[in-house]
């Protein structure tokens, strides 16, 4: 199992939770988070004085999925999260060693 | 022995009271009481601007809060002052003598034209600025009064254009609102025009009568809503490929709901206090019915969506006590309180009607609802007047001697006076702003927004700051400031 | 030479001024100086709606602040109607001519029973629906200021029992405080009922003498409180097994002390409003006194959290402040400005206290304070009107010649008559709040909301919406609405 | 024939009317009005407290919005009580008699000192804790409309000291500023001192002329300000090393903005109070153009940070109306509406230069703008007496029989009254604060709060709670209480 | 050593503190979440439109410990965060590399 | 790859931020989270009763960087971060099998 943590632009949330449904995703945590990197902030405005801002919004996703999904659902989250400017986010794949479902106690790739 | 002698007679003794000096500083009193009433409820009607702001601010999200909440700060300004450069002296010219602020009677001074046998007023001509005649208590006073009722229709809008509408076409369009769209109707509703004059040389009723305002000022407003949001297009998201729109929650819905408490508190301003006159005991009774109205409003509002979706849903008992307050407006001086009762019942089911309407046959993206609050309840209120008017009040109102009396007394040409002062509402205001709307378009390149910015939201690229900037940046870090500027 | 002959002498005059005309005018500016005051003042009581609502949503969780804030709303329409309908007739119907509001005496019809040589009123019988005689100016004024008096007392239970009250249970129950459990007291307290007559048929001071409301508000505000948060239970999580109690702290402590800003503020209209008259300059007294106690509330609670925690607890600072004015609202015409500081001083006191014998003595669950801040103070207040009382005021109060005085100036009848009306309230209000609370159990199939909507927050089961929907669902996202309605 | 014939004539009618009678009941109308008009009003103006807790508890960051939002509360409280111990006493002993409201002549006992062949007021010594001759309707009027000004004097600081200054500090620093230092220039200005004695005394003008108290009131809380901000320091991460500035966001742009809204409303109790009659006609003047100059404010401030910056601050649009609202609270009943617009919209320019040099040259750190929006424009509002007034109003001020005429109309003395009242408020206040600054900061041990207790925050550390606990804690969670209390 | 990344319900996390502390866990850290999986999310109203929220609040727990005690740690999760109800949440377990304690610069396992 | 999560005191932030600029960082994702551990919280106030708070807010920062540079990255936060009182934090290292980036495609280090 993988972890694949997305972190994408927030007004992209909805074309990638469609597009993971599509691939078969399930379930995922979502957090609001902000984002510093190449995409380069604004200047804001504030009492007369103006300032940079470089901490931008952004949504990440953590999807764990059995392996074999991987592929499917990072190709599922580039095609819909992309805008093609800067600033679009990540994709990191982080391995998992265990998954268990709180309510039944499952374990591994059926606790998804 | 004549009055006369009695004062001489007086005269002699010292201190030397004269019953005309008494009668006059009595009559002095009375136009203080007026003065104090009429001002102390202008007050309450600016306040109304907070609880307008807090309203559309709570049911707009996060990401806009800050360009909602600034329309709405400044359209009190700017309206204003476009009102006191020209709207006011359009609006008031045929007013005639301020009666209760002391009779003062210089401002007169309409352009009327002359058509089947009478005059009837256009716009007024005197008062610009506020100087000449009009510098005198008793102008200011109907100035203030006057101008806060305007700012409330002017705010009406930015509730339905919120989420997309760039900032400097606000800005441009209000000064249309203020200075032309609105005094011109309100010219013929209150300042003697024609539709004030249908009674008198018509016959109609008591001519086109809307105690505080639910024409004047709720349906202008609403008409000015509806075609602008018309012009203006859908937010982004509201409605799918198929024309099935998506509900887009606001981002703080007990604001809405404190914002509707102040409104309803200045709503007493705004009904009781136009009578212009605290010596018209006559207020109690506009006051309750007003409070009864806006009460019978949320109830049937909450006992229709509960009935229909199985939940009181907060923002439309909210909606609903507006839509009560909005159609007492004109008949709040008229009716007796089970007909205040009966109206704001029906008011409460319009609007959630109405809502339906506007989003799913009208395909009309309007975020907080200022069409069905202020338009269809706005036209509700003229016409209740037309239905409801008990004949108990109103003798001599717009020159016509009978109290004014609707349908369900007897009087049926005070119903069709209320019908042509809606049409002739939705024309005046729709077509003026339309015209106002395309004007400006072209001063500010567009009214809306990139697609850009209403994605990102319209706080920071169109004013320049987050409304809560803790939630964007850092919460900790103090930010260092880009440009110096020599003091 | 009569009048008679002086208005003769004076009618063939031109212009024919007459000294009875003039009279009149003067009486009659005295009549609008009092409804101008009496509404204004009442817009005032009324705008502590949102006081109420924002202290009371300040104070409980985000998860449970729509339901929080729209019973706040709604009491206001829900409770007023049932007074409209019922409770103001009840309440009103031996009050006597309005003196102050025109005179105006038609209103009386009183049911009285008699005991040991007198009659006693127990309720009135007149003016439901405000129709009939009722349809007058200075009756709707009367009925104005007494209704938002009645919706305070509704809307102080609210925060005793909030997060975890059904909003359907909250609905009927409110009807019947506004219908009937209010107006009953309010009848013997300030309709002329046998509380007011235990001075003039019993000897008793001034009989019950409660300037604002101490009791009749608050205290019956409080009594409702206590009753029905101890038939409710505590919230989960409350109190742990052994009893002990947890801390639960509302969500957004600067929003309740806006709003007791905002009660700050409408109390000067509460105290110095219930002269029912512009025209008595001791509103003067009242506004400053009103001022001072809320002062001094504020400030012992503060110096006694302070010594006690070593910190200056923000949320008890603006629950002393209100156990301040509550505590005033019965003597704040009677007393001198040091009393008025004193009276504040112990209320504030008091407040901090009562909060840690109501949480860990009663073990009830008083999420705002509501008990600790209106029961206990209230009492304090009706007290306080036997100690302090100066003599300086209130002669002729409930037809009792002289002015009302308390211990400390040697009135030993009014400490008596004071102590009855407390016990009266809790006897009258404790039972008849037991008997509409299981009827309205009855009714809704219970009070209390399920465990898992107590869990999750009662904001999206129970009213549709959360408070703050960007913080729950995704910020960003449009929400395709579900169930498509025809217009 | 004598009046006191006339009066055995009317004696033996029945009813016997008077004419004396009848006048002295106009008269009490008349005072009946004034009171009813200046108690409103104080109303209004106490009401601001909730504005200026919004403003700047918006303005200032989450973490400390508690201790924000708190000084701004217990101010309201702690000042108060402070004034009515001793500082209304030093304020109003010069007064005269109350001639609005009712003529009561107890209160004067002044020090004075001769200079120059003429008495000068230095401060009252009459009035202490209300009692006595002080116990009366009249003077409890006066006193509660003074007392909501000393307030808003004490609660501008506030703002400036905002994220840093000890609790503890504060509570007995904001006593001296009721107590005392505002107290003796207020005297001076508005109790019959040496300042408003200028013009009887030594012809310049009509002496000191402060309608409202753009001095009085907003120059000296913003020299209070100013001063105390100097001694107190910048926010740690305000300045950087090489004193550049940096920005650091207020967290709720809204409220500051529903606040200022509360600030516009209860500004009208602010200035057209300030007549303490309301048979005086003028207020409807006055309220215009306190509207008027709010509104140019605003408006002038957006345009000149849009054209400087790109955008239109938010921020600074709020200020820009309150320095709007400050600039004409001195010159709002003596000026024309365009003078009025004028003064506004300079106003608004100043308060945006303003910031920028008392951040940038004096390198002070005001998290709200208090200095700018008061000091800076407090001092141009006393100027702009000396620049605008029309001489139409204000014959008879201060026992200078002329009207208050300003340089544009050719009073040259007055605008040198003016200028002494800018340079002794710079020069009292400025010391007095410094003085009362050392004594407190020897009671509590220093004025600032740790490091530690700044970088995290000063809601748990000083005040015990955080303003927003669930953001803070656990959501769910209900905490467990600490230490049992016995009830 | 792992880290041990827990989903559960809101009104559960002090049960959970609490079987943790048990467990001889002494850090972790919280952050608020939003959960999309089985459970259905619910319906909302507003302004006479009804529509669905997908996401769920939920907390989320991430807990670093020596390999010994994950299992310790999933269990006393399981037990004290289970309501049987779907929407209870998941465990999921990823490795770490190294752990550094900031205020000492301590390595490895003493650093948690 | 490694991902490095750091969670620090919120006031440090701004010191952690330039510090990472200087040790070669250029995008990292941060979030506010509340921690428990050795710190032990605070008591506050409530309308008369004291209750403790275990939970202290902190900056959680994730930061995926070559495996070359963890080290770097590591004792830059140590240095920036560090008060030496309790609570000042900890850095996990955890593995990460892939990046890429939404924009562009581009996979492996050179997508972060
Ligand atoms: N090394 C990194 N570690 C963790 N998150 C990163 C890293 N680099 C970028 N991010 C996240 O990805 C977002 C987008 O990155 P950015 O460099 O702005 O644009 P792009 O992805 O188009 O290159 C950032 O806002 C940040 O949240
Ligand atoms: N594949 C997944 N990856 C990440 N988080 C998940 C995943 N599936 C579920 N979750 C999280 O677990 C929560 C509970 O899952 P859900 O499917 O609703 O119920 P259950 O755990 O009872 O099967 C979700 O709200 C989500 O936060
Ligand atoms: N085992 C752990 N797993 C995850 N986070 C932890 C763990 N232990 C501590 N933390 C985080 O580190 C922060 C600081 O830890 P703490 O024990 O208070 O101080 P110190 O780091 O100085 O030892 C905690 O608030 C928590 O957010």
């Amino acid at each position: 199992m993988k972890l694949v943590k997305a972190i994408i632009k927030p007004f992209k949330l909805d074309a990638v939770k469609d597009a993971l449904g599509e691939a078969g995703v399930t379930g995922l945590t979502l957090s609001e988070v902000k984002g510093m990197g190449r995409q380069k902030g604004h200047t804001e405005l504030y009492r007369g004085a103006e300032y940079t801002v470089d901490l931008v919004p952004k949504v990440e996703l953590d999807i764990v999925v059995p392996d074999e999904l991987v592929g499917r659902v990072v190709e599922a989250i580039l095609t819909a999260a992309r805008t093609g400017s800067v600033g679009d986010g990540k994709i990191f794949v982080i391995p998992v060693e265990e998954a268990v479902r709180v309510r039944t106690g499952e374990r591994g790739e059926t606790a998804v | 022995m004549t009055v006369a002698s009695i004062a001489l007679l007086l005269a002699d003794a010292a201190p030397p009271l004269k019953l005309e000096d008494v009668a006059k500083s009595v009559a002095d009193n009375t136009t203080a009481i007026n003065f104090v009433w009429t001002l102390v409820a202008g007050f309450l009607v600016m306040f109304m601007q907070a609880g307008f702001a807090m309203v559309e601010t709570g049911f707009t999200r996060a990401k806009n809060a800050a360009h909602t909440v600034t329309m709405n700060f400044m359209v009190y300004g700017l309206a204003m002052l476009a009102y006191w450069v020209a709207g006011f002296a359009i609006q008031a010219g045929g007013v005639g003598p301020l009666s209760t602020l002391g009779g003062y009677d210089q401002m007169n001074r309409a352009f009327t034209i002359h058509v089947a046998g009478h005059d009837w007023g256009l716009f007024g001509m005197r008062g610009f600025f506020l100087t000449g005649v009009a510098y005198n208590a008793s102008v200011f006073a109907y100035f203030l009064f006057q101008m806060v009722f305007m700012d409330t229709t002017a705010t009406i809008p930015t509730g339905a254009l919120a989420e997309r509408w760039k900032f400097s076409a606000f800005c441009v369009f209000s000064l249309f609102v203020g200075g032309l769209i609105y005094p011109v109707f309100a010219n013929w509703g209150w300042g003697g025009g024609w539709l004030s004059q249908l009674g008198a040389n018509a016959g109609l009723g008591n001519g086109y009568v809307d105690f505080a305002g639910s024409g004047v000022v709720h349906l202008t407003g609403g008409t000015i809503a509806l075609v602008s949001c018309f012009l203006l297009g859908a937010r982004k998201g509201k409605f799918n490929k198929d024309g099935s729109p998506n509900a887009i929650p606001g981002h703080d819905i007990p604001m809405a709901m404190y914002g509707t408490f102040i409104l309803c508190f200045g709503w007493f301003g705004f009904n009781a206090g136009s009578t212009l006159a605290g010596s018209d005991v006559r207020i109690a009774v506009i006051a309750t019915n007003t409070m009864l109205a806006g009460a019978a409003g949320g109830i049937s509002a909450m006992i229709y969506v509960w009935s229909k979706y199985g939940k009181p849903d907060p923002s439309m008992l909210a909606n609903g006590t507006l839509a009560g307050l909005v159609a007492i407006t004109a008949p709040c001086a008229f009716v007796s309180a089970p007909s205040a009762v009966v109206i704001g019942l029906v008011a409460g089911v319009i609007v959630c009607v109405a809502v339906v309407i506007v989003e799913r046959k009208l395909k009309l993206d309007d975020p907080v609802g200022a069409i069905s609050v202020h338009g269809f309840n706005g036209a509700w209120g003229l016409l209740s007047v037309g239905l409801f008017a008990d004949g108990t009040y109103g003798a001599g109102t717009n020159n016509v001697t009978g109290a004014v009396t609707g349908l369900l007394y007897g009087g049926y040409g005070q119903f069709a006076a209320q019908s042509i002062g809606v049409l002739t509402n939705l024309l005046w205001v729709g077509s003026s702003t339309f015209v106002a709307w395309k004007i400006t378009g072209l001063i500010t390149k567009g009214h809306r927004v990139s697609v850009e910015t209403e994605e990102m939201g319209l706080d920071t690229p169109e004013m320049g700051v987050p409304a809560y900037p803790a939630q964007e940046g850092a919460p900790e870090a103090a930010m260092p400031v880009l440009q110096k500027v020599a003091g």
